[in-house]
């Protein structure tokens, strides 16, 4: 049996970008470049950038909620990629989605009950009563009551949407689940209790996650293994303590680098990183973080280093940073 | 040291239905010269508002329903800006406070290149002032702020750049009449992080050179180590703790303010579960009379839920808005 | 991408607490109680008519309002008022029909031209833009000059004039409620198209349809008015506000009455469709509530 | 997309004529009728050939500036249409000034003193505006003239050339009851518009920076909110060309809407055809002008 419960290969997603007076595709964003990585059963796997550096559009693709350029997705065996669309429909039931803005991603015209029994009804034959009960034990496991079944999601504050939004995407029982910015949009205060709604989940139901995000703390929280992405492609990979400890691709560690820190005694003199992300529809030749890098080198401006195993972790880099 | 600006008491509000429902009570604070204040908060704790009314620019129909300011004009000598006549209050927008807000895409008009707007922030305030000057000044504002192609950059719409860029056109307007106060409401949090580093280290250095106070207004705690002399956390409407930074940081005192920096830290320490402040911020109009945030703190006790506490100081220049003191909290 | 943003709720009301809502707003309540009105007396004309309105009495031509005739008589000596009220019978009945039309047909092109896009799409809009591209009272009146003036032919020209607003508002509506993420959502948990069509995008486009309809009622009312007035929509002696109108011309100096009392019911209709459908438009998309 | 659409508008028209019940032969003839001038008139008409082929007559005559003839006078159709299209179009600015005078500064001033007295009385006017009837209010403020002053709009037409205060005394009361009637929507889209605009960053931002309120009001949030209003006054002109049909009618004006009615009452389908064929041309001209205007409002549109 393969070790591996899910394994990206060589993933591209391109966008193709009109324009002119025919609306003719005039060229294509390259939102995700060539990436490839691979989680184990219950690990979770996060991947870090900027907007823009694909991390989202990567997570889509793997679920097919856009369809990929080229590239595999082989979830348990199976490549996801060549499936039809009625079989990625009943695939969903063990691949799920959580969606960045609770705000917007439930049906305002829903309750509760709705919300947590239709992905139920689309997977399974069940009575209402096993209905009942499985939508009932997934509420208590988000810390909700009975009596909240029939409230609509804008009776709920922003924290609580989530945990129905997360309830959702758990309540067939997936093994997999891309998790999209989960936090990003509510308070400080209340992100704590979702990362920890989250952890506790994953542990309980033996999830293996993709967790998607830009916040560098949160990433470090959660993960085990990491990928740094930059303009669409993984620039760093590996353990995500190693990472955090020793960033070895100049971009990690700048990115890292970046955070403010909690302690204004700390205040240290460092440069910021300079420059700005140039555009996916032109990506400059290269290294896509040559522009910006102050190790670049002649060999970087020419041609784009591939992502290789050097030592404990994955690099794109001809001139990593010691380890 | 001289206060640059006092706010007292100010209240602001908004009608629902017959009634006023404050969404801002009682805030003092004092703006020092020079220096920056940071004022922390979540969404809706009244932190925005508070800016957006020294300018009297309240959106509708929010309004003031109590407190006076002073502050120090150069023009007009000590005023109360939230009842300074619209003329007066013109001379000092853009002249003595400026501001720059938190989403540089939609801070410029999209229909007039860089240069007719910069050129606006001078003609308001100098309508004599030649073509060329003028040109020369936003030139050199404009390297200051680091944008690499200036010339280019005058003639293009906001559209063609970055947010990044824009809202180093935003401060370069900002600092444009050399202002001697900044009010900057979350000027980084729609930028990447290694963005919003650039921003953040231009702006400290802009007010080394500049020498004008900064009104540092974010949601990040992170924001504000990297800025601020002085803070000021706000919870539901108020504030609750007010401090020298370093002194926050270490010494925080009250239980909102500790929770926070705890659930933060416990970010990048190796703990399965992060330190969680239960339950969520009370809206406004739903704030009894007791303490706003008993109903989530863990050393809530029976006083918490019949009376407000005073914000009273607990050591030098350390206010608190707390029953507890430092001894009994300590955890 | 920004750490945190301020989403704004939107809160969506559905069936009865929309109802409440709209009676709760003043100018909501004051158009439904106006459509009310006019909707009665189209019920129940024949109770409440008090002349049969082709009675042509030549002793009576031309009578001031009295206790007698409520609202005179015209040059025939018919009853202003009973006409008037047979009138709003014409009115809604024209109006109804030909957005039932418009809205039906128009419904179907925008769903199939917002959910398939593509091709389907560019075939249908294409086609609504002809039709749009006409200004719609010519459109109207040339679809009777061609079939012949008649009640059916007025409903017909007005229900196709229609069409394209309901399309595009449709087709708007559906893209954008396609481009949500709940939708992204309803397809992420793995739900059947069909149920995504029916169940999510749906009722969540229906808002501004709903709006349109209502604005498309008044339009209509006062598209068959005007046709009428013009003597291209409703034909004597059949009651009709706007052909009323136009015959009172000749006599208004010595019966204003006669031009007063229609003109005031053709634009208390319009006014109270036109207010309700801003009330609903308040209530639906608080957005736009300015 | 200018040559499909009216490519489409002319197919339309065509496919809606030959819907005509009966045959335009004996509509013509009457009790005339016999076989020879039926045959003639058929020939003459161009009807007794195939139906692609009568279409590509018609629309390679009319692409040259031939319209057809009238049935019943024998004239041509185009010039009438030219001349008469000059008297419509008067009107028709004139009612525009007359809306946009109305409208724009109450609007502006209704988005900026929301919810007060004036506000409310603006909307009010507005929302009459829009729900009052051109023809209603024709009539009733013909019948108040009349009945208050004992004053009667002139009946027979006088060209601008000939004498231009009669001429303005005859535009002047249809140009008031078209242009009160766009007025009332055209003050809504300003009022709306300039309320979505006041309340973007960029006014809090013009304002930070000291400008006067005149500068914050014309310079930035009209120009800003004038882009949906252009789109307005784009569609308004198909909704003025039904209004001078019975605008024009009411008060004698020999315009293009009172050449159309007259070619429909009479079943004088050359005139039909070749009005609404000549307004619907302007209409979409029209339109495409004001999408060209975007691009000189609005920098984020290009049309490449």
């Amino acid at each position: 049996m393969n070790e591996y419960l899910l394994d990206v290969r060589n993933l591209k997603t391109y966008f193709p970008v009109k324009g002119g007076l025919l609306r003719r595709i005039i060229g294509h964003v390259h939102a995700v470049e060539d990436v490839s990585f691979r989680l184990k059963e219950k690990q979770v796997f996060a991947l870090v950038g900027e907007s823009g550096c694909g991390k989202s559009t990567t997570g889509k693709s793997i679920l097919r909620l856009i369809d990929p350029t080229a590239g595999q997705v082989i979830f348990d065996g199976q490549d996801i990629t060549q499936l039809s669309q009625e079989e990625v429909r009943k695939k969903r039931r063990d691949m799920q989605f959580i969606f960045q803005n609770p705000y917007a991603s439930l049906n305002p015209r829903m309750n509760v009950w709705q919300l947590l029994s239709e992905p139920l009804k689309a997977h399974f034959s069940l009575s209402e009563s096993e209905l009942r009960d499985r939508v009932e034990s997934m509420l208590d496991k988000i810390g909700f009551t009975k009596d909240q079944l029939q409230r609509y999601p804008h009776q709920f504050s922003g924290g609580q949407k989530q945990r129905i939004s997360i309830a959702r995407a758990l309540i067939t029982q997936p093994r997999f689940v891309v998790a999209d910015e989960p936090v990003s949009a509510l308070d400080v205060s209340i992100q704590a209790q979702i990362l920890n709604l989250l952890v506790q989940l994953q542990q309980e139901m033996s999830l293996s996650m993709v967790f998607i995000s830009h916040d560098l703390n949160v990433v470090r929280f959660i993960s085990s293994q990491v990928a740094v992405m930059y303009l669409g492609s993984i620039m760093e990979m590996g353990a995500t303590k190693q990472i955090y400890a020793h960033p070895r691709h100049p971009y990690s560690k700048a990115l890292l680098g970046a955070v403010p820190s909690l302690d204004p005694a700390k205040k240290k003199k460092r440069k910021a990183l300079g420059g700005e992300v140039p555009n996916p529809a032109n990506p400059p030749t290269g290294c896509p973080f040559h522009p910006r890098c102050d190790r670049a080198s002649e060999l970087c401006r020419q041609q784009k280093p591939l992502l290789t195993q050097q030592g404990d972790r994955a690099l794109a880099c001809y001139h990593p940073l010691d380890n | 040291m001289g206060h640059l600006l006092e706010i007292s008491n100010l209240k602001i509000s908004t009608p629902r239905g017959k009634n006023l429902v404050p969404l801002l009570d009682k805030v003092s604070l004092n703006v020092p010269k020079g220096q920056c204040l940071g004022i922390v908060g979540e969404s809706g704790c009244g932190k925005s508002i508070t800016a957006t009314s020294l300018l009297q620019q309240l959106p509708y129909p929010l309004r003031v329903t109590e407190g006076t300011t002073a502050f120090d004009s150069f023009q007009h000598g000590k005023v109360d800006l939230l009842t300074l006549p619209s003329k007066k209050m013109r001379n000092i927008r853009g002249r003595e406070i400026a501001m720059i807000f938190q989403e540089p895409m939609t801070s410029l008009d999209p229909i007039f290149t860089i240069q007719q707007q910069m050129f606006e922030a001078l003609q308001f305030h100098f309508p004599r002032m030649s073509h060329k000057e003028m040109l020369d000044k936003c030139l050199s504002m404009l390297v200051k702020v680091n944008i690499p192609r200036p010339e280019q950059t005058l003639s293009s719409y906001p559209h063609q750049l970055s947010g990044g860029q824009l809202q180093r056109i935003m401060i370069a307007i900002a600092l444009m009449n050399d202002p001697r106060l900044l009010i900057a409401d979350e000027p980084t949090t729609a930028l990447d992080v290694t963005i919003q580093m650039q921003i953040l280290d231009l702006m400290n250095e802009l007010k080394e050179s500049n020498d004008a106070a900064v009104l540092m207004i974010t949601h990040d705690l992170g924001v504000i180590a990297e800025t601020s002399q002085h803070v000021a956390v706000f919870y539901a409407g108020h504030i609750v703790e007010e401090a020298p930074v370093m002194e926050l940081f270490h010494h925080p005192q009250h239980p909102y303010t500790k929770g926070l920096l705890k659930s933060i830290s416990s970010l990048s320490g190796d703990s399965n579960l992060l330190y969680a402040i239960p339950g969520i911020v009370p809206p406004g109009g739903s704030w009894d009379a007791h303490c706003r945030f008993a109903a989530r703190c863990e050393y809530a006790s029976e006083k918490c839920l019949k009376d407000v506490p005073a914000l009273t100081e607990v050591a030098s220049g350390h206010l608190c808005r707390c029953f507890l003191h430092r001894q009994e909290v300590e955890a | 991408m920004s750490d945190k943003k301020t989403y704004v709720d939107r809160r969506l009301p559905t069936g009865d607490s929309l109802l409440k809502q709209l009676w709760q707003d003043p100018l909501g309540r004051a158009g439904f109680l106006g459509i009310l009105f006019i909707l009665l007396l189209a019920l129940f004309a024949p109770i409440i008519a008090r002349y049969d309105v082709a009675q042509i009495n030549s002793k009576a031509r031309l009578a001031a309002p009295s206790g007698t005739y409520w609202f005179g008589t015209d040059n025939f000596g018919r009853d202003i008022f009973s006409r008037i009220v047979y009138g709003a019978q014409v009115s809604l009945l024209v109006g109804v029909v030909s957005v039932s039309i418009a809205a039906g047909i128009g419904y179907l092109f925008g769903l199939a031209a917002g959910f398939f896009e593509g091709k389907v799409e560019s075939t249908i809009m294409m086609l609504m833009d002809i039709i749009f591209a006409f200004p719609s009272i010519l459109l109207a009146l040339l679809i009777v000059a061609v079939l012949g003036t008649s009640i059916v032919n007025t409903m017909i020209a007005i229900g196709i004039v229609n069409i394209p607003v309901f399309a595009r508002t449709v087709r708007a509506s559906v893209k954008a409620v396609k481009g949500t993420d709940y939708i992204a959502n309803a397809r992420s948990v793995g739900l059947k198209n069909s149920v995504i069509l029916f169940r999510h995008i749906t009722p969540n486009s229906l808002a501004p349809f709903t709006v349109q309809a209502t604005l498309a009622l008044s339009s209509a009312i006062l598209t068959e008015a005007t046709m009428s007035f013009l003597g291209l929509g409703i034909q004597p002696p059949n009651p009709s506000w706007g052909s009323m109108l136009s015959e009172a011309r000749t006599y208004m100096e010595m019966a204003p009455w006669m031009v007063v009392f229609p003109a005031l019911f053709i634009i208390f209709t319009i006014l109270s469709f036109n207010i309700l459908g801003d009330a609903l438009r308040d209530a639906l998309d608080p957005k736009l509530k300015l | 997309m200018l040559i499909p659409i009216l490519l489409g508008i002319s197919i339309a028209i065509f496919l809606i004529m030959q819907l005509i019940p009966g045959d335009v032969v004996s509509g013509i003839l009457g009790i005339e009728e016999t076989p020879e001038l039926r045959a003639m008139w058929e020939k003459k008409l161009g009807i007794d050939k195939p139906l692609v082929t009568q279409y590509f007559n018609w629309i390679s005559g009319v692409v040259r500036g031939d319209f057809g003839e009238s049935f019943r006078t024998g004239a041509k159709v185009f010039p009438e249409i030219l001349w008469r299209f000059s008297i419509s179009a008067e009107l028709a600015i004139l009612a525009c000034i007359v809306a946009w005078i109305i409208a724009f500064p109450l609007g502006i001033l209704s988005a900026l003193k929301r919810n007060s007295f004036i506000d409310r009385i603006v909307r009010v006017a507005a929302l009459l505006g829009v729900s009052v009837p051109g023809f209603a209010f024709a009539t009733l403020l013909i019948l108040f003239l009349a009945l208050v002053f004992g004053y009667y709009p002139p009946i027979k037409y006088v060209s601008l050339m000939q004498n231009p205060l009669k001429n303005l005394e005859i535009m002047i009361l249809p140009a008031i009851v078209l242009g009160s009637s766009m007025a009332g929507s055209v003050m809504r889209m300003t009022r709306s518009s300039m309320l979505e605009v006041l309340r973007q960053d960029f006014i809090k931002a013009v304002r930070a920076k000291g400008a006067p309120e005149r500068i914050t009001i014309m310079r930035h949030a009209f120009r800003n909110a004038s882009i949906p209003i252009v789109t307005l006054v784009g569609m308004q002109i198909g909704i003025l060309m039904g209004g001078t049909v019975v605008i024009e009618q009411i008060f004698s004006i020999p315009g293009l809407g009172q050449y159309l009615l007259t070619g429909i009452f009479q079943r004088d389908f050359p005139i039909v055809q070749g009005t609404v064929l000549f307004m619907a041309t302007i209409y979409v001209i029209i339109n495409l002008l004001v999408d060209i205007l975007y691009t000189y409002i609005d920098p984020r549109i290009t049309y490449s």
